[in-house]
Formats: structure tokens, C-alpha cells, sequence
């Protein structure tokens, strides 16, 4: 990949982080180009998903480079990330209980208007909007002033997507963005990663539904023990690989092959 | 963080609780309010009469305001616990420059800068240092009330009785006290802040996870710095119409102010682990507290049970809050 | 109906404020009147939303041991305005009260300091380490302090040599003075500006076996401070007379209302308390 | 669910950190707390004599009993305000009862009982009725002072200075203080029971998550209460203590003790939010609180710098906990 | 089924649950068989986990009835429901964050042991014993002595489905207890529930992953908007009428057709 012509949208390299005596990262490289959508997978604990915090500003790396378009860059907090269009849905969702579904849907993004010079929130567009971008998920939330603390898990899953891709982002990282969400809506994602990949956004995937990688990644990274041990073009490899290079010959994952032969 | 046990299906399920919804905290100290104000009208002659009135409404003006940002700080999870101390510093200090001529738009200049310092010092400490909030402040309010001794020897500084500046603590503006005037103001500023800025937005984020809004792309640390140079400035503001109402100065106001202070916002129904504020819950909140201050007054009870009195009123307040009209509210202790 | 006095008191805490609510009560079940009296908890702010209050309700006189003699004269001239006399008790204030009773903490405080003098000079060969436990946050304390001062000024080689603070609060009082008193070996002296202080001190001058070396004076008697003196190590108290206060200003303010002239200025005399006089004061404290 | 923000990893990572893992905050302490009895010892000639050091035990032994108990309160989450009233309640009745001939044996079982009783209505509101810590030890606070203040009518009661009961106060028992042996054996349970029972697990648990520990099966009420039971009981026991010592019970005592109490427990590096306890951190807190105390005055520093400078050690400990030593607290706020 | 010979282990009837407006559940009925494994699906939102903690005692419905082996019971709170040997791993897992791996995986049932009389936590029992629960998932985790709050996604749910697992169930909920885990450790996972239900142990098993239901399950039931909507043998009926009967007809999902056509 490396001789490849173009710059890659994301090139992170030699990432390490520890914490204590515990080293998350032991020196990762990744890159992605842009519109590429690259999918990230990995035992658990592998580290997947503290490096893609250290790719949306939320983690500081002890050591490694970053670069955007070519660029060096240094994101002291998900700010700066942001300013880069990075834009991330965590593995935690990172919602704000107390705030209610389009509170959380524009956080950091209020829409605003103007009464009597001073600038307030402008609440009707935020909840008329927020109801068109959770219907492109397909997600039922019977109302937007709802506070997201009592959410089933899938709900809240999908707020926290729809929060990552609706302001235009550049680079899109998914930390198990389906994990909690039912067959419908997970194919609501995938179509979504389609859509937004053939717009030119870059997407990091992860997740541990390999089968759902293989239907909208380009290519596979994989992760063992805070290393990338191998990076595979979808075409040139099959899950059968990819599942035996994640456990990392630890045992063999025999339902994972069964599928993989159905 | 704290107790949820106790399924809140068990509690009767009043039809009421969810009409009110999310306002159950509000309306159930404007109810509580309402039944103080009327018992006390329905015993005492003076209760009602406009002169009382406008008195309990000047008399809590420092009470009022500083709640109102008290409600921001709480909101974010935090607490403010040097703002009586700030209140006698600048009280102090205002009382100390009138007196050695300066002019008194410098002193409300000074006094409001002053406070806004204290303020961001806490701020400094908890936002960026990350330092606990009732910690730092409690460092503070031993510090801040040391050097208020330490200026004024423990005495106090007597302040002329003319001059505009006196007009803050007693005059009147339309009608108004002055200082009522002020922290209805105050109230309004707060209520907009909190319920329509962006600011105000992530006040009760960062309450909620901070770690959140930080990952949303917001700076907590200086939204979180904001909020207690906030706390500070009004503390400060109180100080100066403490010092004009009084006429003087002295380390020695504001004892315990910050107790009172809490207790309005949490009668109000603020939730203190922070995340959930409301400015008009903090309005009745306070009132409900001035009221009955004034009320034991006028219906003559012996000082012995007042203290008694005013605790188990406001016992009795909180847990008709949390257990008839919300008992959501019980799930974060 | 009949007349209706308020009193407005620095707290309940103290003896001496409970004696002169004692005081008060007595004398207003004497003259018929009703006595309200607010306790405002060290608060000068709620002293002036008392008075307030009072005002609103137009009580007929109303009595105020002031907190801060200053924070507290905006209330009085309100209650001038609306035609209630105010009648000041032992804290002085100079402001529109129609009386001031009480006493001359200034000058008590002198007449103390100046009684230690003239036993530094006669026991202690006109040399003396002296020790101070107050209260910083009393207004009235701090004056006492400042009286004490200047009466020991005439025995220049007697000197403070060090000042804690008891916050008013008895045991913070205790474990204050017992730091003093093993920080400085050479104590001869320890007055306290007050009676939780004096209490505090008396106990913790037991606690570390210093009865023996260690002089007391101060102010306000209490059943441990008979004690000392009855043991010896309690020098002098200044006993003020609350009751007698509380009495003569329900008295004053009884005048003001019947149109009979009143002094402007009552003094209730004090006494310094010594092992001489002491046995009257034992039966008031049991 | 304070201020997150700042990533740890900014901070200069010592290697010492990684080495004290998670009791970095108790090593920062003692640090601390060797530094300033150091610099007093080297100060004074005083501090460091046999007389001295006992007489700061007995002093600290009321704060030593009660920070224990609090250790617990906060590490659910909690707090207690009350256990100043306690004292003065529990001090205030035991001397009007010595005084009327009861035993003393009677009046140490009935102070405890009382506490106990006290804290049993603390824990009911707070467990059983889901009201926030903070505003029912407040009230409770108001109401436990105004009783004493009733029962006393502001007198202060002064005990006989013989009998066994003044000398759990003054009194020593194989050499030391007997305040300070009844304080290390508490001291001694309370780390048994935070660290190797259920009871303490749960205790943790509850800080951390409550409806996880629910979930578990456990019952978090009665836990909750049975943990400002105990906090009522150990106020009580330092009432009583304090009684013996003083020769006399009154309203006044233990004015701004929850707050000593509760810096000592946070200076020990125990969470305000629950969830990480340490006994050992809270002995060394609130022993740094009482070496301040008694050293400030060895070196004789005026009364009015003494407030100043005891609130900037504090904040001065804490920081140092926080930034240097473990920067992972930082994340609770 | 309900005219079958055996008494259930569990039979929920008619449950209800609303909160404030929202109604969770309208309905359910619900049963299992001793050593059957019941595949619990359904929409987000649909109140799989409401009714799930309605069984495990965390949430007390507003009417309807459980009996357990035949007789009814009422769970005033989880304790009820453990002391009848039902033990749920919960979608948002209820770990005790400062509290270490072992101590989380003994929470509530810690071994003692008695020292000068005093009943005292056996620390090292409870380590040991906990790196052998884990090992059994086939897990990583560096030291049982880590709090759990800085452990991975996986890491954390292996702890959550020890825990429940080890304490010799008669019951076992399960609500998406594979959502985080890497391929090899759903596979234990799975394997697991084979051990445990062949030695009579009833399962129900949430899961969005239609797949794995079919490896494991005896039987599906389907949730809609708060009632169960239809309850099929697993021999008689395939991965497409199920997806069916989750959207609920709402549109077509594509990609879980694909795959139930592989
Ligand atoms: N804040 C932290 N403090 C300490 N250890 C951490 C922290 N964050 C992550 N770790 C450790 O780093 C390792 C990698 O964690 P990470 O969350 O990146 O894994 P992951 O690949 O995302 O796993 P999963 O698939 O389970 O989500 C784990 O061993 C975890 O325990
Ligand atoms: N405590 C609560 N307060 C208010 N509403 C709630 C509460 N718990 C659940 N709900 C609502 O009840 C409905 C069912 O939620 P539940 O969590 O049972 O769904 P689920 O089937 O588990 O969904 P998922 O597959 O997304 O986990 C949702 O609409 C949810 O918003
Ligand atoms: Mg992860
Ligand atoms: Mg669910």
C-alpha cells in the first residue's frame, strides 16, 4: 500500500500507549485512503478500540505520528479531531443521560438563532431535524424530548451514529456501531457506510460481525495484542483468514469456520 | 451514583406524576411553597401585607442570586462552598475602599472582579488541576474568610449612609427593592443561560458525562472555569448588597451562607449529582426558604424550635418531592 | 391587646445570651408585656431581617445585641422611622437607638487588663509571658482584646506572646489552648476573651497539669470556672451581669412606651470575680 | 461524573505512579504528612516531646473516630453532615444525665444508642426513601443541633472530674490516651471491615454502581443504612469523648466538625464519589489536620494567618495528590 | 407448547410494564422447559430486556404473573429471583467499576473464611478461583486484581457471563451477551450454553445475531412493540420467516435475506 500514488486520507504510525504497567498499544500502523472503507478487527483487548480514540483526539498517544492528507497533525482533544472532520461513534456511545434525544443528537453543534440579538438554541429545528436523521436509520424513538438515559440499548446506539455521520465528516470511525442493534437497523448501517464511503468519507469499521465486513469493507486490518499483524484487500482474502489471524492461532474458533464454510 | 434499590413501580403510581413528567420537582416545591405562604397568611396579619413582602423579596436578593449560579455549578456536578466567605471578603473589601473614597462604580467594578477571581481560582483548580470541587472550595473558603479576618482585624467598616452605592442594598427601582430588582434579573440571565445557550447546553452535559461533551468537541475545562467565575461574580455581587444594605462590613457575614444557598437549589429540585438543573425550582426553592424565615418570625415561635423547625420543614419539602411527586428522582440518591 | 417587645439576640449558645433572654423574660412577665425573641445564629444579615420583620409587624419596642454595631444601624433607623424604639444592648452602637445598655466592653476590658497588671506586678516580680485565647469571628471579643491590651500596657516587661483562636467554639477552644499552653512552657498568663474560650481554657489548663504554673483570667463565669478559682489557677472572671442587661432593657424599653424619661446610656456594672467574692456567684452556677 | 477532560496522558508520567498503582493517593498523604510533621520538628522543640504527641492523639481522637465512619459514607457515595449536632446532642445529654446520678455505664451505652438512632433516621431517609445525602444530613444537622440547644437552654453542663467516665476522655490506658486507643481500634475495625468483609465490598460496590450491587442480589438499603447507623454511633462516641474531656456537655460543641471530618477523609485520598475508600489515607489525613493544628501554633503563626495557611496546605495537599502522584483520580473530578 | 405433559421452569403470563407514558410491555407470555434454550428476538425497543429484568427481579411489572417449576412467585427485588437460582448477564452488564475482576465475579457470593473468630473475605480463593471462571470463557485479562472500569468492551462482558454462569443457574437470561466479543470467545460462548442447558439448565438467550440463535436455541420467540407475536420450534422455521416477524413487515432487510440465502 505504501507505494500507492495517492496520499491516504489517514495515516497513523507507529501509535503506542500504555497504561501502568498495561501497554494497549505496542506500535500501530494504519491508514486509510479516502473513501476507502477499512475495517478494523481484533480479539478483545487487542486495542482496536484505543487506537481509534487516538485517531478522534479522545486519547493521547506516547508516541506515533498522524498524518491527515499528507498533513502532520496533533489532536490535544476530540476538538481538534473534529476540526479535522473526524468524527467518531464510540464503543461506549458516550451520550449525556440527562440531555434529552436531539440535545445529544447536535451536542457540540446547536443549531442557533437569534431573538433580540442574543443567540439561544434554536429547539424546534433541532427536534424537526433530529426526526428526519434517525428516520434514515430506521430507528423508532416514539419522542425527541426524550432524555436518552432511559433508552433501550439499540436506541441509544443509533443516536450516537446518526450524531457521528450527520455533520459531513471527512473520516468516519465506527466502534461496534451494531452491536446492539437488530437486524433491520444493522442493515441500515451498512447501507449508510455504502452510501457515505461512495461520497468520498473514509470509514474505519469495527466490529466483531465479520460477515458484515465483508459486505461493505475494502480491506481488513487486523489487530493482535496492540500490533496490526495484517492488513488483507477484501478480495485476496476470505473470513476463514481472517478469523484464524484474530484469534491468532490461540484455538480454533469452529463456529466461525462453520459459518465461514456455510 | 448513588441508591436506586426501591423499584420505582412500587411507589404509588399517581396519574399526576405523569402529567408533570420531568417538571414533578418543580411543581412540587411550588406546591410546597404555596402552602407555606398560605399558612402563614392565614396566621399572621403582617404576612401578606406589601411591606413584608418586599422585604422577604430584599432580604433574599443574595439568596436568590447567588442560587442561580449556584444552580449552574451544582449542574455541573460540582459545588461551591467558598461563596459565603467571597460574599464577606468583598463585602469587606467594598466596605474598606467606600470608606477610603473610592468612587463606587469602581468598588461594584472591583467587587464583581474580585469575586470573578476567587471564582476562577476554584475553577482553575477543578477544571484544569481536576481537583475535587467540595474540596477546593472548602480550601477556599477557609482562605478567602482568613484574609477577610485578616484586613479587617475582625472588625467591621462602617460605610456612609449616602451616595448611590447605599441604594443598592436598600433602594428602590420601580418600586422594587433595588436588590430584588437585581436578582430577579439575575434569575432571568440564569434561566436563559441554562435552558437556551449552548453553554448552558453543556453545563448539564458535562454534569451528566463530562467525558461526553469533551468527545462532542467541547472545552469543558474553561465551560467548567466559566461556571465558577460565575459563582464567584455573584458571590461577590451578594457581598456588595450585603455591605450596602447593612452599611457595613465585616469578615463576619456570610457564615453558613453557602448551607442556605445549597439548600435552595436542592429544595429546588437540582439534582446534586449534578446533570439536571432548574432555574425556577432554584426561584421557589429560595422563596420557600426566605419565607419561612420570615414566617417563624411572625407567628412568634420560642428560638428554641426554630432551628428544629426550618430542618424538618425542609426534610419534610424533599421527601414529599422525591417520594409522592417524583419518584424518579430517588434513582441517583 | 396588650404591648409586644422583640429581642433580637446573637445566639443561644452562650450562656451569657441565655442568661440575658432569662433576664428579658422576666422582667417583660413583670410588666405584662410579650417578649418574642429571635435568635439570628451568629448571622448579622438575619439580625437585620429580624429587625425588619419587626417593623412589618410593628411590634412596640424592639431590643438587639448586635453582631456588627455597624451592619446593624440601618435596621435601627428603620425602626426609628417607623415609630419603634430600639433599645441596644451590650454591644454599643452609635447610632439612632433611644438607649444603649450594657457594658463598656472597651473599658472593661482595660479594667481587666489593668487588674493582671497589678498582679503581674505584685506576684510575678512585673514580668510575664501572657496568653490569649479569643474568638476573631466576635466583633465584642476582639474589642475585649484590644481593652485587655492597652490595660496591660503599664507593666511594659509584660507581654502577649502568643494569640489563638478558639472560633467561639468550646472544644476548637480546648485543643487551641492546649497547643498554647505546651507550645509556650513559659506561660504565666492565659486570658480568655469569652466564655466559650474560658471554658475551653480551664480544661485544657487541667488536661495538661498546668493549674500549677499557668494564671487565668478572663471573662464570663461558668460552674468550671468556679472551679478554678476555687482550685486557684483561675485568677479573676469578669462577670458582667446578662440578667441584670436583659432586665433593665426590657425596663428602659417599658419607659420609652409609658413617655417616662429614660437615661440614654445604662450601665450595668460588672465585677471582677476572685476567690474573695466568689461564693455569691455558686448558687446561680450549679 | 465530574470533569474528565484533560487526558491523563498529558501529565508527566512518573514512573513512581506506575509503581504506586492505585494507592498513590494514600503514598501522597504520607508524604505529606511526614513532610509537615518534618518541618515542624525541626521548627519547634516542642513538637517532637513525648507530651506533644499525645496530646495531638487525644486532640484528633474525636476526628480519628468519625472520618473512620465517614471513610464509609462517602465511599458509598454519601455524606453525613450531622455528626457535628450528633456530638453536641450525644456530649450535651450525657452530662445532664451524669449530673442526675446515671451510671456511666448507662450513659455510654445510651450515647451510642442515641447516635445510633440518630444515624438510623439518616439512613431511612436516604436508603428507604431515596432522598440525597447531602440536603437530609443537612436537615437532620439543623434539626439534632436545635434539640440540643432545647435541651441545654444554652447552658453549658459541667460533670464531676471523677468516676471512670472522665476517663475515657482524659485518662490513658497502657501508656497512651484513652480517646486515642478507642480511636486506633476503630480505626483497626474499619479497615477490617472496608477491606476484608462483605459488608465493605458492598460498601464500595454501592459507590460505584448501586443497582449493580442490587443486582447482585445484595440488599443496598439496609447496607446503605446500616453505614450512617454506624456514623451515628462513632458521632456519638466522640460527643461522649469530647464530654469526658471538656468536663462539660453543651450545645455548642462540634460547630464546622463534618467539615474537618470530611477534609480528612478527602485529604486521605478517599473518592467524594463514591467507590474508592481507604482507612489508611483517612488516618493520615486527619492526623496532617491535627499536626497543622498544634504545629501552626508551636511556631506560633498569628490566629489570623492560621486560617489562610490551613487552607492552602490543604488545597496544596491535594493537588499534589491529584497531579503528581495520581493523575487517574483526576477523572472523577 | 401449553398443552405439553412437563411443567415449565418458567412461565411468564400476560406481563405488563409502562413507564410514565411509554409502554414497554403489553403482554408477554413467555415460558421455557428445564434444559431448553429459548432465543429471545425482536426489534429495538421492543422490551426483550424490560421483560428480561422483569424475570431476574431488577424491574417489578405492573401486573401479570410468574411461576417458576409450577408455582407462583413474586420478585420484590434481584435477590427474590437469585435465591430461585436465576441469574441474567444484563445488556449493560451491572459491573462495580472500582471493584476488581474477582471481586465483580463473586459480588454477592464472595467466599469467607474465619480468622480469630471473624468472618473475613478469602481474598485468595476468590483470585484463584477467578482465573479459572475466565479461563473457561477463554478471556485475556492480565491480572484479576484490575479494577473493571479501564478493561475493554469483551473483557468486561467475559466477566459479566462468568459471573452468572458460575454459580450453578437454573436459569440463565442472557441479554446480548456476545455483542463484544471477538469471534473465538462468542464461540465459547455458545459452546458454553450447549454445556450448560444439556445439563438441564434453561436458557433464554437475547441476541441480534440471528445466527448464532439457530446454532444453540431449541426454540425463538419474537417480540414486537412490547407482546411476544409468534414462538417457533427451531426445526420449524428457517432465518427469514424470523426476520420476518422482527420488522414486523416494516421494510424489507435486505442483508439478513442475503445471508439466510447463502
Ligand atoms: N484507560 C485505560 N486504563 C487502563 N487500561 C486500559 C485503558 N483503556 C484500555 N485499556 C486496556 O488496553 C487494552 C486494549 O483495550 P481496547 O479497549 O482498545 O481493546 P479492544 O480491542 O477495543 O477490545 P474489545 O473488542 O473488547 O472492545 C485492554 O487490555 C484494556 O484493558
Ligand atoms: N427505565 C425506563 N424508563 C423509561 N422508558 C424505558 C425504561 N426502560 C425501557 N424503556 C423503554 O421501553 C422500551 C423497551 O426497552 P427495552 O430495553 O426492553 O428494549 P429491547 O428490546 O431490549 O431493545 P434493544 O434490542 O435495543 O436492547 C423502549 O422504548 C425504552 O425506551
Ligand atoms: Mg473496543
Ligand atoms: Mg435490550
Amino acid at each position: 500500500m505504501q507505494n500507492d500514488a495517492a496520499t491516504p486520507r489517514v495515516r497513523m504510525q507507529n501509535i503506542t500507549k500504555s497504561y501502568g504497567a498495561v501497554q494497549s498499544l505496542r506500535g500501530v500502523d494504519l491508514h486509510v485512503m479516502p473513501g476507502e472503507v477499512l475495517g478494523l478487527v481484533g480479539d478483545n483487548g487487542a486495542g482496536k478500540s484505543t487506537v481509534s480514540k487516538v485517531l478522534s483526539g479522545a486519547v493521547i498517544p506516547d508516541s506515533g505520528s498522524i498524518e491527515i492528507d499528507g498533513k502532520p497533525v496533533q489532536f490535544a482533544d476530540p476538538g481538534d479531531a473534529r476540526a479535522h472532520r473526524i468524527e467518531m461513534v464510540y464503543q461506549d456511545l458516550s451520550l449525556c443521560n440527562t440531555v434529552d434525544v436531539a440535545g445529544n443528537l447536535f451536542l457540540g453543534r446547536e443549531p442557533m438563532r437569534r431573538i433580540c440579538g442574543v443567540q439561544v438554541l434554536d429547539h424546534r429545528k433541532m427536534h424537526h431535524d433530529a426526526r428526519d436523521m434517525l428516520n434514515n436509520l430506521g430507528i423508532r424513538i416514539p419522542n425527541t424530548k426524550l432524555d436518552v438515559e432511559n433508552l433501550s440499548g439499540g436506541q441509544r446506539q443509533a443516536i450516537a451514529i446518526s450524531r457521528a455521520v450527520s455533520f459531513d465528516p471527512k473520516v468516519l470511525i465506527m466502534d461496534e456501531p451494531t452491536a446492539a442493534l437488530a437486524v433491520a437497523e444493522v442493515e441500515a448501517v451498512l447501507e449508510l457506510v455504502r452510501t457515505i464511503s461512495a461520497r468520498g468519507v473514509s470509514v474505519i469499521l469495527i466490529s466483531h460481525r465479520l460477515q458484515d465486513l465483508f459486505l461493505v469493507c475494502d480491506r481488513i486490518s487486523v489487530m493482535y495484542e496492540g500490533q496490526n499483524v495484517a492488513d488483507r484487500k477484501i478480495g485476496e482474502t476470505n473470513l476463514e483468514e481472517i478469523v484464524d489471524l484474530i484469534v491468532g492461532h490461540k484455538f480454533s474458533a469452529r463456529s466461525a469456520r462453520a459459518l465461514a464454510e456455510d | 451514583m448513588e441508591l436506586a434499590m426501591h423499584d420505582k413501580s412500587k411507589a404509588p403510581r399517581l396519574p399526576l406524576r405523569h402529567l408533570l413528567g420531568r417538571n414533578a420537582g418543580v411543581a412540587s416545591i411550588a406546591a410546597f411553597f404555596i402552602v407555606c405562604a398560605l399558612a402563614f397568611a392565614l396566621t399572621t396579619h403582617t404576612f401578606l401585607t406589601a411591606g413584608n413582602l418586599l422585604n422577604v423579596l430584599r432580604q433574599s436578593a443574595p439568596l436568590l442570586i447567588v442560587a442561580t449560579t449556584m444552580t449552574l455549578v451544582i449542574t455541573t456536578g460540582g459545588i461551591d462552598l467558598s461563596i459565603g466567605s467571597t460574599l464577606a471578603l468583598v463585602g469587606a473589601l467594598s466596605a474598606i475602599a467606600l470608606r477610603a473614597g473610592v468612587p463606587g462604580i469602581v468598588v461594584l467594578v472591583g467587587g464583581l472582579s474580585l469575586g470573578a477571581l476567587i471564582g476562577a481560582i476554584n475553577g482553575y483548580f477543578i477544571a484544569f488541576a481536576g481537583m475535587p470541587a467540595f474540596i477546593v472550595t472548602l480550601g477556599t473558603l477557609s482562605v478567602v474568610r482568613g484574609i477577610a479576618l485578616l484586613i479587617t482585624q475582625g472588625f467591621s467598616v462602617p460605610i456612609e449612609n449616602d451616595g448611590w452605592f447605599v441604594e443598592l442594598g436598600r433602594g428602590r427601582l420601580l418600586g422594587m427593592p433595588t436588590p430584588a430588582v437585581i436578582a430577579i434579573l439575575t434569575l432571568l440571565a440564569g434561566w436563559v443561560t441554562l435552558r437556551h445557550t449552548r453553554f448552558g447546553r453543556y453545563v448539564t452535559g458535562i454534569g451528566t458525562n463530562a467525558e461526553g461533551v469533551r468527545r462532542a468537541g467541547v472545552d469543558v475545562r474553561s465551560v467548567t472555569l466559566k461556571v465558577y467565575v460565575l459563582s464567584g461574580a455573584a458571590a461577590g455581587l451578594a457581598g456588595l448588597i450585603t455591605t450596602a444594605r447593612l452599611g457595613s462590613g465585616s469578615s463576619n457575614q456570610g457564615v453558613g451562607f453557602e448551607l442556605a444557598v445549597i439548600a435552595a437549589v436542592v429544595l429546588g429540585s437540582t439534582d446534586l449529582f449534578g446533570g439536571r438543573g432548574t432555574i425556577l425550582g432554584t426561584l421557589l426553592g429560595a422563596l420557600t426558604i426566605a419565607v419561612l424565615g420570615n414566617g417563624l418570625i411572625l407567628i412568634n415561635v420560642s428560638p428554641f424550635y426554630t432551628q428544629i423547625i426550618q430542618g424538618a420543614i425542609m426534610l419534610l419539602a424533599i421527601w414529599l418531592n422525591t417520594r409522592i411527586f417524583s419518584p424518579q428522582r430517588r434513582k441517583k440518591g | 391587646a396588650g404591648k409586644k417587645i422583640a429581642m433580637v439576640q446573637i445566639n443561644q449558645e452562650a450562656l451569657f445570651f441565655t442568661q440575658m433572654d432569662q433576664g428579658a423574660q422576666a422582667a417583660a412577665k413583670a410588666a405584662g408585656v410579650e417578649l418574642a425573641i429571635f435568635n439570628s445564629n451568629n448571622d448579622p444579615s438575619a439580625q437585620n431581617n429580624a429587625i425588619e420583620t419587626y417593623i412589618q409587624q410593628k411590634v412596640d419596642a424592639i431590643l438587639v445585641v448586635a453582631i456588627d454595631v455597624n451592619g446593624i444601624k440601618p435596621a435601627i433607623t428603620e425602626a426609628k422611622k417607623a415609630g419603634i424604639p430600639v433599645v441596644t444592648i451590650d454591644a454599643i452602637v452609635d447610632g439612632d437607638n433611644s438607649v444603649q445598655v450594657g457594658v463598656d466592653n472597651k473599658k472593661v476590658g482595660e479594667d481587666i487588663g489593668k487588674y493582671t497588671a497589678a498582679y503581674i506586678k505584685t506576684n510575678l516580680g512585673g514580668k510575664a509571658n501572657i496568653g490569649v485565647v479569643g474568638a476573631l469571628n466576635s466583633f465584642i471579643q476582639n474589642v475585649r482584646l484590644d481593652g485587655f491590651k492597652a490595660g496591660i500596657a503599664t507593666v511594659p516587661s509584660a507581654k502577649i506572646v502568643a494569640t489563638v483562636d478558639g472560633q467561639n467554639v468550646q472544644d476548637q477552644a480546648q485543643t487551641a489552648a492546649e497547643n498554647l499552653i505546651s507550645a509556650h512552657p513559659d506561660l504565666q498568663i492565659v486570658y480568655a476573651t469569652g466564655e466559650p474560650a474560658l471554658i475551653g481554657l480551664v480544661a485544657a489548663t487541667s488536661a495538661q497539669d498546668a493549674t500549677g504554673r499557668v494564671k487565668i483570667v478572663g471573662w464570663d463565669l461558668s460552674a468550671q470556672a468556679i472551679k478554678g478559682i476555687d482550685a486557684g489557677f483561675v485568677t479573676a472572671v469578669v462577670q458582667q451581669d446578662p440578667e441584670g442587661e436583659g432586665r433593665a432593657a426590657v425596663n428602659a424599653a417599658m419607659k420609652l412606651l409609658n413617655k417616662q424619661p429614660v437615661e440614654k446610656n445604662i450601665s450595668v456594672p460588672v465585677t471582677i470575680v476572685t476567690k474573695a467574692n466568689v461564693g455569691k456567684y455558686r448558687a446561680v452556677f450549679k
